[in-house]
């Protein structure tokens, strides 16, 4: 079992379930020949065939539309679109269709399919290839958001977005694409969406995050261990529905509470966390809520943007002031 | 690529004046099938026609009428096979109703009841779409899924003249020719789209010119000639079916009534142009050929008309007579399986539901 | 000053701005000779010409982009979307270009541009016509969002948006409409943007709310008044950027927080409400913060839409519950 | 409507074996005007390969290069005005460069710089577009805007063979084509949307032919050939001009490199089709011809390349000079006047900030 990156577990997950479900087809720009922009997809065209993984014409409302089609009658399509600056052109298939074709039909039609897209900074990428917009998905009824930190969930989830029978937005950390490596056992066994995954525990703070924050996060907990801040780190993993109890049990034990994500602040995930806090523990809180995110502002070109993200030392601050309270 | 600049062909068999074309294709020419055909059209108009009526008497919610419609929504389903599979627009209804979904079905539909597309049969058909033009790429990829199979089945997309400017029908067009797939894309050019008309939707030639711009076959036929829909669109079928691809068939009608029950045509439209399409209508020419063939007169019609409108009577008491389902149903059917969070939420709604009559 | 309804101060107020500024052009689906199907533009086009008010072809990204490339280019178009539920096309062209061309381009270009739509259910429309997604365009940075409650304020807060040099998503709550007339004069004057309008003073509880909720948030304000319960009912008015500061100012004299809107919880602008006070008035509050918003389900055809939707009983009950607390 | 199925013109003048052709349209037989080019085109082209090597060398972020296209770009803005405006995609920077924005201010825009959008000429171009085919609406809006106020300017839209598959293209034709707007929409077809071969984008017979489905007229080029193109685009221009509405030109190219530096093309195309598009590609042609007109050759060609060289390399200084904007710059442009809300942010960005180095 060789230690795989994030990346190479997806393309593990993907083979695992086109060699064992023929109804599943993965479909997206480049994904063919070239094997995706940041090869996830290499090698699976060549080993399961054009008519299973097919490169699309460039229209990503259309890879969404016919995705939803295919879904309804029968297939299993995992879509990739290349950036999530490019995914806006699904949000009306997503919306209007994909969440609620189920429910328009009271079960009658559903859509079991994936839409996987690498998302946010911290890369050096040009304009618009930066973004991180999960929280238009997670408003959307009916739509699953996933993300995962680790190849190990990355596998498992991925897995387990493919074979869920509604639909999932997948969204891929590329800044940890390929940082970690971790052993990961190709075994073709999912992990539990729609809960959360305490990747440390601790006493003192609750801190929730996603995405290629858990590492800014974790790093952030390991310095305040060294000053004797215990802080509790819960990886959200699935964004929408959220794991409501995960997260009230720890702040209840906490009784502080930190967000950290890498979108905007002004109506992002850390919006409905707080919220849901605010409304359901209350009383166990022992300060303000605090959130670490993404200013209200476009994602800067690359040279400012780690000044625009969250970073271990603003976490950080967070924390401590959250101590202090 | 290859070439699809050839001109635009154009379908007419039976002619306003009741006339079948001697060039009419082989198939064509037994007048009991197209008594047949029309007798599906005259219920079509009666249900139509019920309908609106039960909106004005707020017995329904808004309502789009297919009225002058039924030539084409009965040539594109008779030509469908069962194992097909419809992706309709919300005006044509009327495809729907000959491709097996139920009256009542229908009504509730339009009535404000998500049960109204969890029809019974034809099972696989995608339910109305609102937003237009979206359900043409989920016929593309319907027809994946069968290319994929390898099974021996079509999807068949019915869109508007107006929902041919909506990047969404281009787009799947374009990935249809490119895949080849076993899809036609039906526009039913009623030469309105509410109160724009068509010639300001668009410059091209015709609207079935824009199969060029993918690459596809692009086909005009009278939309009043039920022999010219059933056959242009049994041609394209069959083509899908064999492996030829898509094809865009345009058929040109016209929307003799409001765009809805809402809406007042008389603010955009003119009288006599109204007139003037009226003329061109599908039930008067396809009486007066029935006619000429000694298989339908005034008679026979008032009889059919009458079973009809028993029909269509039983269809509306049952529909009446569907009481609201429970509250928690808006809950049940969002995922396979509930998540934690909306169990509370659905109590809520239960819990504040005082509204179990209309 | 007759009284007029909310739809007739709309349309005084576009009147008002094409008569007195030429670089006004209204465009859309129907808006011409059709006058909207609300009626909305009824006469513009009449009265300004069919190059100032313009039906265009059925595509709604294509209304967004021209309005972009129109405003770049020294144009303000009003762009009119017909119902909320055909908006989604336009978020592409809305994230990716009409919120960041100002700063894109360090303010070379700018983009004073309005989208309006209808939005909301409770008027029996058919499929798709009832949405609520307000969130969706709050959380793109850049992009204001404002919806109006009363004639009075659709007249003040239309002409400011359209004068407002950058992007606006104006929504406009269909369910009243026509439903509570008021005198407007027709004097040209704008109202302020970025600021809530308190409509009831209160002591005792902040309800926040906006659109069509802000009539059954009144009328439970009424209610509980009756049983000697004190509410202060906030229209929160321009939704993006919030007024942080009256809300929080209301929260320090009441400590409770009630927020009530039509749309999905989940990640609704509900939750960026609360966590903001979770963050800036926690010590304030003496009891949690209580939302009362539509389920997180596809909003519901129409003979089940008013079990979806907020109403005076759910409200009520809230408010109670927040005193018991 | 308009007829549009007609046959799509397709124009070349200057031949592969630097011929010109006795046909080519007066004003294209002064050699001196297409040194003036050339040399326009070999700037180009050395800027081009010191970007790549600044990319390389992690002086500048992800480049594409526009290695192949200097014709089509030449070509298109040398026939545009001053006045004109122009909305590029990504790829076609030298089309920018030729308009007047600066090399240091594209190589801030690769190098992660907003400033490098902020050109001081041509102030009303929109700036570099990632998001495919979305460029092509705003050049139609910038049309209507010219439109409007009656102005003698013209649109013109820069997207690729990929991008036309977008639904944002073929709603820009067609709104374009339904007010009769003064742009022109360009596809520099190169033949590859990074992997994506043409023929697997559409199977529309030419890409000029998608103007059918919008009632525009559609027209193809040799975009390796300089007269060509700019004739072409001076054709349609001036057409939009006189208020004859768009036109959709097809620049037909070859991306002779990879997509873009993070891009390996080995991976997924042939080396014999490089090879053989490299044979056509637009500087040996036009050297042939300028030679056989006695004006141009490998000295005056060096002395030339060394002059650009220098400006180049002047132009490079001054970009890696550029220190970044202050942190604050990245709150201060959002909105004319910034909300209550941001202050607070911005104060802690600049509170956090440490990194003013690269
Ligand atoms: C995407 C979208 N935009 C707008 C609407 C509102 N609308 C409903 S019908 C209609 C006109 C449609 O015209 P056409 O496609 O010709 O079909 P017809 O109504 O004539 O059958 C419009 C604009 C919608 N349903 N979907
Ligand atoms: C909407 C969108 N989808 C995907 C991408 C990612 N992407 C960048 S370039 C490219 C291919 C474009 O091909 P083409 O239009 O032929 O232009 P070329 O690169 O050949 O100049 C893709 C898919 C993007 N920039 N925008
Ligand atoms: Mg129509
Ligand atoms: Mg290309």
């Amino acid at each position: 079992m060789a230690d795989v990156t994030l990346i190479d577990a997806l393309t593990m997950a993907m083979a695992w379930e086109l060699e064992h479900d023929d109804d599943v087809v993965m479909l997206g720009e480049d994904i063919g020949l070239n094997g995706g922009v940041f090869r996830t997809t290499a090698g699976l065209q060549e080993r399961f065939g054009p008519q299973r993984v097919m490169d699309t014409p460039l229209a990503e409302g259309m890879i969404a539309g016919v995705s939803i089609g295919m879904a309804a009658q029968g297939l299993k399509p995992v879509a990739e679109i290349q950036f999530m600056g490019f995914i806006y052109p699904i949000v009306d298939q997503m919306i209007n269709h994909a969440g609620r074709m189920r429910n328009r039909t009271r079960g009658r039609l559903h859509c079991p399919m994936v839409i996987r897209a690498p998302f946010g900074g911290g890369i050096h990428a040009p304009e618009h290839h930066s973004e991180s917009t999960e929280a238009l998905f997670a408003h959307m009824p009916g739509i699953r958001v996933v993300i995962p930190s680790s190849p190990a969930r990355a596998y498992g989830l991925l897995l387990a977005a493919i074979r869920d029978p509604d639909p999932v937005v997948f969204l891929e950390p590329k800044r940890i694409y390929r940082s970690n490596k971790q052993a990961v056992a190709d075994n073709g066994e999912a992990l539990p969406l729609d809960v959360c995954y305490i990747l440390r525990e601790g006493s003192d703070v609750t801190v929730v995050t996603w995405g290629a924050m858990v590492f800014e996060s974790l790093k952030s907990a390991e310095q305040m261990s060294a000053q004797g801040i215990s802080c509790e780190v819960i990886d959200l993993t699935t964004i929408s529905p959220i794991d409501e109890q995960t997260i009230l049990e720890s702040v209840a034990k906490t009784g502080r509470l930190i967000i950290v994500h890498e979108a905007a602040k002004n109506c992002g995930v850390g919006a409905e966390i707080a919220a849901m806090v605010a409304e359901e523990g209350m009383y166990d809180l022992r300060c303000p809520i605090r959130r670490v995110t993404g200013y209200d502002i476009v994602m800067p070109f690359y040279r400012r943007e780690m000044d625009y993200m969250p970073s271990v030392a603003k976490i950080g601050d967070a924390i401590r002031d959250s101590m202090d309270d | 690529m290859s070439d699809s600049s050839a001109d635009i062909r154009y379908l007419r068999f039976l002619k306003p004046n009741g006339e079948l074309d001697k060039d009419a294709p082989t198939g064509s020419h037994d007048p009991n099938e197209i008594a047949d055909l029309f007798r599906r059209m005259l219920e079509l108009r009666v249900f139509d026609s019920k309908a609106i009526n039960l909106q004005r008497t707020g017995k329904l919610g808004t309502y789009p009428s297919w009225y002058g419609h039924e030539a084409a929504q009965v040539g594109v389903a008779a030509a469908m096979k069962k194992e097909d599979v419809l992706a309709p627009s919300y005006r044509e209804g009327g495809v729907m109703l000959c491709r097996g979904v139920s009256m009542a079905e229908i009504l509730l539909y339009w009535g404000g009841d998500e049960r109204g597309s969890d029809f019974a049969v034809p099972r696989d058909d995608f339910p109305y779409c609102v937003p237009i033009a979206t359900q043409c790429l989920h016929a593309a990829g319907a027809a994946m899924a069968f290319q994929h199979r390898g099974e021996s089945r079509c999807a068949v997309a019915v869109n508007g003249d107006g929902g041919t400017s909506e990047g969404a029908f281009y787009e799947a067009m374009n990935i249809a020719g490119v895949r080849k797939l076993p899809v036609v894309f039906v526009v039913i050019n009623n030469q309105w789209a509410i109160s724009v008309p068509v010639a300001a939707q668009t410059s091209s030639s015709t609207l079935a010119h824009k199969a060029i711009a993918a690459g596809i076959e692009g086909v005009q036929a009278d939309g009043n000639d039920i022999v010219a829909v059933r056959h242009c669109m049994r041609e394209a079928l069959e083509k899908a079916r064999k492996g030829g691809g898509p094809t865009l068939v345009e058929l040109i009608t016209y929307r003799l009534g409001d765009h809805t029950t809402v809406d007042d045509a008389g603010r955009y439209r003119q009288q006599d142009e109204v007139d003037t399409a009226s003329d061109l209508e599908p039930f008067i020419r396809t009486r007066k050929y029935l006619a000429s063939k000694n298989i339908w007169d005034t008679q026979l019609e008032e009889q059919f008309l009458e079973q009809c409108t028993n029909n269509i009577e039983a269809a509306v008491n049952n529909y009446l007579a569907t009481p609201k389902e429970a509250v928690e149903q808006m809950f049940n059917h969002m995922y396979a399986e509930m998540p934690e969070s909306l169990l509370a939420q659905r109590a809520h709604a239960i819990h504040f539901c005082d509204t179990d009559k209309d």
